[in-house]
């Protein structure tokens, strides 16, 4: 097969998916105002339900926490299976980096990016943002290490072992909020009721909160080891 | 609105018809690089803020430093 | 229309103004060196005047000063990162400009020019 | 421990901006969060700090930083209007070279800060820094001379004497 059929069967079949994909939407009931449906359910009582300002983070690790456990375990079978295919040894890579220009400026910028972090993820049942996005901004600033100071640095740095001790403890955070919702509350992930304050403060909305942070350790640490070993090319010039 | 929204989405197919379109595993990248930053304005332009946001930072940032190793890793291995 | 959006207007139409001179110079220039000159100066200053007059235009005490701190980051990050960008492709010699008759760089790296 | 005790408060002081409100929790939080950043990162933030100078030194600094911020704005903008005039002539001609320049400040700080003020002047753009000849090497848009003393008073010296006041 040569490159131009490649290309046209390759247009032609995404033709098809975007015309399935329209199909779809066409199909979707009308929009029937406030009244009906479950997306109306939560869009009225979400804030009641949980205490939480954003109802994305509300149906994320409240109505459908249980999911949310699913897809972190997904992170954390990538994490496993990369580690156990690309990475022979975790040993430090050696690379000089850029030059020190480069170096300094970015020392003066890296903690502000990992604070910015932090506060995604602490605010997430407030404004925009939640455990997932955070942890992927606190992954950013391992990839800006491995890059800029070379791999050694990031090794010296946070090693693969603190990453993922980082990784079990938000895992067995989430997962210890979910028995405390069975012990306290009768379910698994219930939120625990006796954590809400006013709503509007970083402290309110249950055990929405700690799962974010519990969740955001746990992207952060895990994106970081997947990028750490998939980086074993040693660079002897530093450019 | 609607005309912005109208050439957000055609710069949105154009970008990825040409991450599809090059042969070059980089610039396939770069362009799908693009595809998430017009996406994550078009989640913006419909006030989905968080989806926006996991969009720029993964789609934007973390995918192409992921997708960037890995190709440096499959180079290293069959050619140099 | 009050003086306060007079000036935040006024900012922001420059920025956006020198955002398009530098488009006009990444495309007119003839080597790479002088385009990320483009990129380098006149993006940062433009980005910079957008966010002030951002940072104008909603003025609110929290609110300016996030947006004053994205305008910092660019401040730092833009002459950084084409820094970077130079030095790297001198160095593994992706555009050398050829025909430059003053090239202290090459003789520090030990390569005839 | 002056060194992590002003990162402490300077990241404390940016939480406050990010989260919008000054409040109790918030206070809460954002110490928690910023200790874990200087835990990890505070030798990056201020790598100048731990030198034994007497701390009012550092705030006559500071406040030499704040002075210094109108001139850049000055210097940044009559800048980036000589590289628009560039872009407007009718066919873009200039004499492109890379030259080398050399510096008193021995500071890394210092010198990396000059050197980002350096790609934000007109036409001129750090290449590299030699550290055994203590010289900058500029990529240089227009090269008008390439005597030594000309060239140091046309690139650098109008920044180098702010920040070799700041950071010595």
């Amino acid at each position: 097969m040569n490159k131009l059929m490649k290309k046209i069967m390759i247009s032609v079949v995404l033709t098809g998916v975007a015309f399935a994909l329209y199909q779809n939407f066409s199909l979707m009931p009308e929009y029937q105002g406030l009244n009906e449906g479950l997306s109306n359910y939560i869009i009225k009582s979400g804030l009641n339900d949980t205490g939480s300002l954003n109802l994305i983070t509300a149906v994320l690790y409240d109505y459908r926490a249980f999911d949310s456990l699913g897809e972190s375990t997904v992170i954390f079978g990538a994490v496993s299976g990369i580690v156990l295919i690309l990475s022979r040894k975790m040993l430090p890579v050696s690379s000089k980096g850029l030059s020190f220009i480069v170096k300094r400026a970015l020392g003066i910028m890296t903690p502000f990016i990992a604070l910015f972090g932090f506060y995604v993820i602490t605010h997430g049942h407030l404004t925009p943002g939640g455990g997932f996005q955070g942890g992927v901004i606190l992954a950013a600033i391992s990839i800006i290490f491995s890059i800029v100071y070379g791999s050694a640095f990031d090794y010296r740095r946070y090693s693969p072992q603190t990453k993922t001790l980082f990784e079990t403890g938000g895992a067995l955070t989430f997962l210890g909020l979910g028995l405390a919702g069975i012990l306290m509350e009768g379910a698994f992930l219930q939120n625990l009721g006796f954590l809400t304050a006013e709503t509007g403060t970083l402290i309110s909305a249950g055990s929405i909160p700690y799962i974010n942070i519990g969740v955001g350790f746990k992207v952060g640490a895990g994106l970081a080891i997947i990028f750490y070993s998939m980086i074993q090319k040693t660079f002897e010039e530093d450019f | 609105m609607a005309v912005l929204e109208i050439i957000l989405v055609i710069f949105l197919v154009f970008s990825a018809l040409m991450a599809v379109y090059f042969d070059e595993e980089l610039i396939s990248i770069i362009f799908l690089s693009i595809f998430s930053l017009v996406l994550t304005a078009l989640y913006l332009l419909h006030k989905a803020a968080d989806v926006a946001l996991a969009e720029a930072v993964i789609g934007a940032g973390l995918n192409t430093a992921i997708f960037m190793s890995a190709i440096s890793q499959i180079r290293h291995g069959d050619s140099d | 229309m009050t003086l306060r959006l007079i000036i935040s207007y006024f900012l922001m139409i420059t920025g956006s103004a020198f955002a398009i001179v530098t488009v006009l110079g990444l495309l007119r220039f003839p080597d790479v060196y002088t385009r990320i000159h483009a990129g380098a100066v006149v993006l940062t200053i433009s980005a910079v005047l957008v966010t002030m007059g951002t940072a104008i235009y909603v003025w609110d005490l929290f609110l300016s000063a996030k947006i004053v701190l994205i305008g910092i980051f660019f401040l730092f990050s833009n002459p950084m990162a084409t820094h970077a960008i130079a030095r790297a492709s001198y160095k593994r010699q992706i555009a050398l400009p050829e025909e430059y008759e003053i090239d202290a760089y090459s003789d520090y790296l030990g390569r005839d020019a | 421990m002056l060194q992590k005790f002003s990162a402490f408060i300077f990241l404390l002081i940016v939480w406050f901006i990010f989260a919008g409100k000054i409040t109790v929790d918030v206070l809460i939080i954002g110490s928690a969060a910023s200790l874990l950043v200087t835990l990890f990162f505070s030798d990056m933030l201020f790598r100048e700090v731990h030198r034994k100078l007497p701390w009012y030194h550092y705030l006559r600094k500071l406040a030499l930083l704040l002075l210094f911020i109108p001139v850049f704005f000055y210097e940044a903008i009559t800048a980036a209007l000589k590289v628009s005039k560039h872009v407007f002539e009718k066919n873009p001609s200039f004499n492109p070279g890379i030259v080398k320049v050399k510096t008193e400040l021995t500071d890394i700080t210092g010198l990396s800060l000059l050197a980002n003020l350096i790609t934000l002047t007109p036409g001129t753009l750090t290449l590299d820094y030699d550290r055994s000849e203590k010289a900058y090497y500029i990529h240089w848009i227009d090269v008008e001379t390439v005597e030594e003393a000309e060239l140091k008073k046309k690139i650098i010296a109008r920044f180098e004497r702010w920040v070799g006041v700041i950071f010595r």
